[in-house]
């Protein structure tokens, strides 16, 4: 176990796999964005920069050409920056990437993992803000992975590199200077198990990405209220692990959706759902779900933080189910 | 069935040709006979492009096809009973049935897949050409397409990659547009080779109707790709084969009757023209008859033995059940 | 009134709209598809033809060009043709369209209705056969109409055609030949109104666009075994008619959603999620969903028949909830 | 404050140069004071090209930017307080706060709209193109855009769109890639203007750093475009701007200094190459004085006066409030 950023943590995942399978490629520009912590990814460029193909900004085609490679069977890392450019090969990523294995009745496999940041970045206004995450589940043949922690990110891209389902990789630049644990050397975390990171017996709370550090601050303060949240991370969305996710509302009978996407159609009304199919007769109270606003997002630095499903916006919908 | 042609040999080529032919009548039969079988894009009148490219082309080669695929699939040496049995949705397909004909896939073929997206295609070969050049590899990568695809901004994007990273992949346009018709293309290029050019990706034009022009072209163009000195653009101008967009099933230009090419008197009827004029599979039976290379009876039995194992394939094809709907969710996940 | 086909209702919306104002435009190729309705387009083609441009299949830049003209005040009606080719222009629909009147401070109107065909639909496979509400819906400043009726369809059209808002109208190509009144002559079906397609009081059947046939085909063979179900169509997805729908469910105490798209992130999941939160003390039965499996549309014919959730499964689903 | 630059009035060309330079500054200046104001994307070395493209347009003419567009709105006569204000997100900014320093949009200027994706401008100024040419109007549309553009498909396609439908659409394709630093062009043709070349639209090209240049050149891709004859596309060749894409706020290459157009000897420290060989705005000054338009006083009291106007527009926008964050959903629906 070291101490290290999330930054960090990813970076390790990248440089033990391209170490491993020297025809692993990746493409992508700025992997860790242009922000504070993009210096991390010095040593992976160093040793293995010559595997980073940088292209040019042709989202569309780039994506193919990561698709292509992987099904000629070239494991590939190919990083979009925003989750925004991303839709420029929305296409390519449901109609090439996600059915190519089910359509090929099983013969082409495509392992590629698509690499993006999701969320309010401060001042990203309406076109760089996205948060595709539940767009992207509601389609078939694409695992979704959404890491919170250092340890988390390591295990997780690692399971994806080497995964032969295209794997959307969705991270939250905001994460990439938190610190936390991160064992050593290669270690991967399966897909679809979900994270309890917090064990509460009052009220679930399922929050996914960078709102899992609200979650938890929210569940802080709630303790000191006398509330006894437990917060559950899914870490990963496709596959979800509703075994563990609906274990909890039926323990707690309670639930908060939380999330920093758009609230209508998304992982919160997925999970509330969820609910009220699987965990109905444990529900005490009505679901609360908190996400962004149906608005796009506003530059002005008091509106975009007003979008923010933070911490005080989670405790009072806690407080709500709590009646 | 038939193992590619190979090179400079005709008779090899010709057969080919008859193959793709008499499959694509067969696809249309089937349509006739079955109330549901999707919307098909036959390559009637694409044979000599068809036959001439894969005849270049080596074993380890990936294919990326769009919808108007059958016959290079058929050409690549994918078994017919099996490719019938996937345009028909039935569990012996190549695919299982999950694809059908519009996703074809045959990856023992090298042929890894089939994008009905107009611009799929050429993308997804790029890619494959990336990942052989990663690998080592001295194989090559191949992507087919119909003129209207350069319309798209994939293709252009494409294209572009391809020749900044000097990639091994042949791009073969069919350019099937017709003026008069509802354009495929609607470009507003003088040519459609002048947006490659503009990419400075080297670029070929061939007459698509003439077998052993395609042929000996495609070569050139395979050993510039395979030789690492970057993309090609091949060109085949091509004939715009009446049906070659239909919704129903019928026979536009009736059924091939190769006896054709030497009893000229007899071409008549609603579809003479065509027959006479653009046919370019009896075209090609005359060449090769007026220069000695193969017999009436020759032409004949290679037809013969082609619609024997047409007959066998449907026949396969019509035997096979459809998969299980339980089959639905098994290769969601790799 | 007159009895006409659904793909006739629609043509006389865009006829009546040609008419009134001669700034509107159309562009797109074949309004009605290729199917056996394709020639009701004719009265169109022969008055208005001049004013369809029949674009190249560029999906993105043709996007581009009604949003833009449609900023500079010219309203346009876009035909994409299967939804599953709009994918080519999600980023400039979400991302152009969508954000443009917010972030501009409402300087900038985008008169244009998107119009595609959404669905399973014989053949399609995994590349034609898309249903993308649900992730429109996950985006802000788009309403998004999806008809079932011959009247409905004119109406919807004809608002969402009057409105400053861009629209995505998302018809499903199987409607085009149903049959139905229609009133003759202009008239307008208010945006964010549910239509009750059945009345009942045992159960909700939430259902959009085709489902809602089949959900009506359920109600009366449920009728049979003295289930007495209610049908809610909301017809248009974004804004909601929250009202109604949760009103039904209050109720009848019991809900089952239907759609042709994927479950997971869904309309389906919203419904049930408003239900958890706004209808729970009225609840008396846990919901359930039925969608498409989460798989790539299969080509095999009866493997296409298979992920339809047709009135056979909605009405196991309905048992399911009356216990 | 003031009024764009008329064609043939060079003193007003010059004016406006300053008054981009200006503003420009004034921008780098508030990111130096406010922690939080997005990042920004400068027109400064852009300036000839800016002044002398607006001088050849119209007051119904739309434009339709990309991110690097402060200059264009400022030179079309956008009031510079709302636009700083609009930059700091604040209430009285041209789109209320909601919009920044990405999305400036002045419809009272006809400045439609910012896009920040790379290639947007490009596709929805064919869009207005399109619009104006239903509604029968003689004026035209303008996009401005990066040589980086020209890599995206939209942006290909959207150029087919145009000369297809001989649109009246001016494409100005700011080229400041520079050999040596990482390119914001990755494109494989030997010029940019050979893929508007193959699409058979008209292409000029100007040297960007010269205003004069870029004011007749303007002026005459304008007279084509707007005389119904389809398209132009003006590449003008430009300064890479060292401080083009930095994401913290300082001076890279100093702060403007109109004196030294004449006392050359105190070109000097860290910044004097681009001073001396490099700023356009310097060379224009040089110019007017060389050639007696203006003289040493003059080019300072225009200098003072735009500075003046600064100063009262940063003014402006400090005092503006933030908006209420309850206007958040006020106009998301029309
Ligand atoms: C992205 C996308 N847009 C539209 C279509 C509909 N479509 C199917 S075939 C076709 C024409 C393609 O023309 P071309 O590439 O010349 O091939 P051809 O059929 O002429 O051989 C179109 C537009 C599609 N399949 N995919
Ligand atoms: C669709 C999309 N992809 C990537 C980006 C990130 N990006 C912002 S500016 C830029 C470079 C643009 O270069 P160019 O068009 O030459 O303009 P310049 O900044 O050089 O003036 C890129 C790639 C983006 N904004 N949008
Ligand atoms: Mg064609
Ligand atoms: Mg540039």
């Amino acid at each position: 176990m070291t101490r290290k950023t999330y930054a960090e943590a990813l970076i390790d995942a990248l440089v033990e796999r391209a170490g491993e399978d020297e025809n692993f490629a990746m493409i992508g520009r700025g992997i860790l964005g242009h922000g504070a912590q993009a210096h991390f990814a010095e040593p992976l460029m160093e040793k293995y920069g010559h595997r980073v193909t940088d292209p040019p900004t042709a989202e569309g085609a780039v994506a193919s050409l990561g698709i292509g490679a992987a099904m000629a069977g070239t494991p590939m890392f190919l990083h979009f920056g925003t989750a925004s450019f991303a839709m420029e090969a929305f296409n390519q990523i449901i109609h090439e990437a996600g059915v190519a294995h089910s359509m090929s009745g099983g013969q082409i496999k495509v392992p590629i993992v698509f690499h993006m940041f999701h969320g309010l970045r401060r001042g990203g206004s309406g076109q760089h803000s996205l948060s595709p995450q539940s767009m992207f589940a509601n389609n078939p043949g694409l695992h979704l992975m959404m890491p919170t922690t250092p340890g988390d990110v390591k295990g997780m891209l690692r399971a994806a590199l080497k995964s032969d389902t295209p794997t959307l990789f969705i991270d939250h630049a905001a994460l990439l200077g938190t610190e936390g644990e991160v064992p050593d050397g290669p270690y991967e975390i399966p897909l679809g198990e979900a994270a309890i990171r917090r064990e509460g017996k009052d009220v679930t709370i399922v929050a996914t990405s960078r709102a899992v550090l609200w979650a938890e601050a929210a569940a802080d303060r709630l303790a000191g209220d006398g509330i006894d949240a437990e917060v559950v991370d899914p870490r990963s969305v496709v596959p979800l692990d509703t075994e563990t996710i609906v274990g909890s509302i039926r323990k707690t009978g309670r639930l908060v959706c939380v999330e920093e996407g758009i609230q209508m159609c998304s992982i919160g009304s997925e999970i509330a759902a969820l609910a009220a199919e699987q965990a109905f007769s444990s529900l005490k109270a009505p679901v609360v779900r908190v996400a962004r606003p149906p608005a796009p997002v506003p530059f002005s630095p008091p509106l975009e933080e007003a979008m923010m499903p933070g911490p005080e916006r989670i405790i009072a919908a806690v407080k709500t189910v709590m009646g | 069935m038939t193992a590619p042609p190979e090179p400079g040999n005709r008779v090899a080529l010709f057969h080919c040709m008859v193959l793709m032919r008499r499959f694509e009548e067969e696809v249309l039969r089937i349509a006739q006979d079955h109330p549901y079988v999707g919307r098909q894009h036959l390559h009637i009148g694409h044979e000599a492009t068809g036959a001439g490219v894969v005849s270049a082309l080596e074993a380890g080669d990936l294919f990326h096809t769009n919808h108007r695929n059958h016959g290079y699939l058929i050409a690549r040496g994918a078994d017919p009973g099996r490719a019938l049995a996937e345009i028909m949705g039935r569990k012996d397909g190549l695919n299982g049935g999950l694809g059908g004909p519009w996703h074809l896939c045959d990856r023992s073929a090298g042929f890894q897949s089939t994008s009905a997206m107009v611009g799929g295609s050429v993308g997804l070969a790029v890619g494959a050409a990336f990942g052989l050049k990663t690998q080592g590899s001295k194989a090559i990568s191949v992507t087919h397409f119909g003129d209207g695809t350069l319309d798209e901004g994939i293709c252009y994007e494409a294209l572009n990659l391809a020749s900044l990273l000097a990639l091994p992949v042949l791009f073969l346009c069919e350019n099937n547009a017709k003026e008069g018709q509802r354009p495929s293309s609607m470009l507003a290029a003088k040519v459609l080779h002048d947006v490659p050019d503009a990419l400075q990706i080297r670029s070929m034009v061939v007459d698509g109707r003439d077998a052993d022009a395609v042929a000996a072209t495609a070569a050139e163009a395979v050993a510039h790709v395979r030789g690492g000195s970057g993309p090609v653009f091949l060109q085949a101008d091509l004939e715009r084969w009446p049906g070659s967009h239909q919704t129903t099933p019928e026979f536009p230009t009736g059924v091939t009757d190769l006896s054709l090419a030497w009893e000229e008197d007899r071409i008549e009827g609603p579809h003479a023209e065509w027959v006479r004029d653009h046919d370019g599979l009896r075209a090609y039976a005359k060449k090769l008859l007026a220069d000695g290379t193969l017999s009436q009876d020759q032409v004949l039995e290679i037809d013969r033995g082609v619609l024997a194992g047409i007959k066998e394939a449907r026949a396969f094809a019509e035997a096979s059940p459809y998969p299980d709907p339980s089959r639905l969710l098994d290769n969601v996940f790799a």
